[in-house]
């Protein structure tokens, strides 16, 4: 497959990929390897093609701006058994709602958050922050000079995320007529007995 | 009918009005408001160190709540003043669009739910360099930060959380006499004699209670309890009396609807 | 080449070792993965002649008792240029927690870094008393004698740190068990609606 002198673009991506902490940018592949991007980025598709094929126990795959290596999610129960433990604590309802708002909404500050959650956020950033998922992006122009948050690269590898682009869009997650009618129902103005159309 | 407000876990003045709106399909009228008001006083306290704005904006939502139920209440005088039934469809809009995006987000947080689910099935390679680079990078900590150093030691040194069933995104789900006598079977065995008042203590909705009493009449009705009731209106002595070859799965139940 | 519904035993072989910090010994793979040992033998010795045809930029080799996946000799340059360049070249995550934790709790024998880190921390103990980060600096008076741990002048000096009692509190920052259930669900408010709570 390969010429003893000159390993292959696959072999050598390989080898980096295989001795990073974390994720590398294809960008710093092609760079390294003094390849163009375009043919960096195939081949990482073939070889991620290939371990699939091959039914390989590992898989190349995008997550959080780079490739990286990883298990195959089949294998979970094995490997857990292996790690002995979950390294991964799962992310409470509120830190997950806190991720959601700052995913989106990034830059906000904290009063921006508790504006939308109804609650104060500050236990559940700090703890967000400790786990890496969220970090100080700067302060705002404004008169309080408030600290803007954001979500980092651990927070796209958390949820195996490409980049922020990957977060499908909001759009998608405003509620449906029904959910609306419901609450418009609830926070009625007039009895129920009155059949007044609300306001355009 | 007033609405008991007994959900056990809520975050805040939306999360509770969402859960009861959307959730248990009440509308204002039937809401036991002080709940709610209080709910929305303890954000407030909270909130003021936070941002006047905020709290502000939360003063004026309880407020809306408040108008909106005494308007409901009252009957209809007739002679409203435009401008303030204008004013108060204004609050109520406001009031609607804030809970229509907090349930966005807690829409956003199923999603990420599951996505953290997935990912948590595969497990990144993070073995670094072996020993035969030691040369290259001597200094591992070059780049490494105190603020790094001490972050890693507080989620190091953090105690794991209890794991706990996150029913946060789930609709209460309703309970059924099936379900309680399957909970019984399990618990009654171990308990041996025990007062109805005891095994419901922990309860905290009436239709609970009653689910679980009807779970109970269905036990005895199968032979598997005994029960004891020393005066009227008195406690209810529950024995188990079934072996151990009590067949769980004869227990049949009825589906109580409504 | 592997039914869906049950992984090969190359796969699993090859999941568990791409996590693994240290070599994995194939006995341990045997047992974890109820195979007999010898399959196991002769299954690690199949998926290094299939890398080893296939040109991949790793290979599987036994050392240290156990096998491992590395990068091929042939590309250390490239290696080494990725080593160079990555400016994120640093303490793995579990490296550094492994590091914090003796920083702030020093002395302190393997053993109590294990109950801490759930995991046994040999591989990255060795990592860091190689890189000079870390030092034995006594043994415990107890009954085992355990050797205890502590941080190197050389850690100080390449944190910046003139002593330890520069390293900045934690205490504040690590609840007790008790309220970190608390602090990870946030804030939440239990509502006090149980006036009439039936008698015990």
């Amino acid at each position: 497959m390969t010429d003893a002198s000159e390993p292959s673009l696959g072999a050598l991506i390989e080898s980096i990929v295989l001795v990073a902490h974390d994720p590398v940018p294809t960008e710093l592949l092609a760079q390294l390897l003094e390849r163009p991007i375009d043919e960096v980025d195939a081949c990482c598709d073939e070889l991620a093609e290939a371990y699939r094929s091959e039914g390989r126990g590992f898989e190349l795959v995008h997550v959080a701006g780079g490739v990286r290596f990883q298990t195959v999610a089949d294998h979970a129960p094995w490997v857990e058994r292996f790690l002995l433990y979950d390294q991964r604590a799962r992310l409470s309802g509120a830190a997950l709602e806190t991720l959601a708002i700052i995913a989106y909404k990034q830059p906000i500050s904290r009063a921006q958050v508790a504006a939308i959650r109804g609650v104060d956020p500050d236990g559940v950033l700090r703890t967000l922050q400790a786990r890496g998922y969220v970090a100080e992006l700067g302060r705002d122009d404004g008169p309080g000079q408030a600290i803007l948050f954001g979500t980092t690269p651990t927070f796209l590898e958390r949820l195996g995320l490409r980049s922020l682009d990957d977060l499908p869009p909001i759009a998608e997650f405003i509620p449906g007529p029904e959910v609306v009618e419901a609450l418009e129902d609830g926070l009625r103005i007039t009895p129920s007995i009155d059949v007044d159309a609300p306001p355009a | 009918m007033a609405v008991d407000v007994a959900t056990p876990v809520y975050e805040g003045p939306f999360d509770l009005l969402l859960q009861l709106i959307l959730a248990e399909q009440v509308d204002i009228y039937e809401i036991n408001l002080v709940t709610i008001v209080d709910a929305y006083l303890v954000e407030i306290e909270r909130m003021q160190q936070l941002d006047l704005d905020v709290a502000t904006g939360f003063v004026l939502i309880a407020a809306t709540l408040v108008e909106l139920k005494a308007r409901r209440l009252l009957p209809d005088q007739g002679d409203v003043d435009l401008d303030e039934e204008l004013a108060l469809w204004e609050e109520r809009d406001l009031l609607l669009a804030r809970l229509l995006e907090a349930k966005t987000f807690k829409d956003v947080a199923g999603v990420f739910a599951t996505l953290a689910d997935d990912a948590d099935l595969s497990f990144p390679r993070q073995v670094g360099p072996d020993e035969r680079f030691d040369g290259i990078a001597p200094d591992l900590l070059e780049g490494t930060s105190v603020t790094r150093l001490r972050n890693a030691a507080i989620r190091a040194l953090t105690p794991p959380a209890v794991p706990v069933v996150d029913l946060h995104h789930v609709t209460p789900i309703t309970v059924t006499v099936a379900d309680a006598v399957a909970e019984l079977v399990d618990e009654l065995p171990r308990a041996g004699r025990i007062s109805f008042r005891r095994l419901t203590d922990a309860l905290v909705d009436r239709i609970e209670v009653i689910v679980r009493f009807l779970a109970v009449l269905e036990l005895f009705k199968q032979g598997a309890v005994e029960l004891d009731q020393t005066e009227r209106f008195g406690d209810i002595a529950i024995t188990w009396i079934a072996d151990d070859e009590f067949d769980r799965s004869a227990v049949l139940v009825d589906t109580y609807e409504g």
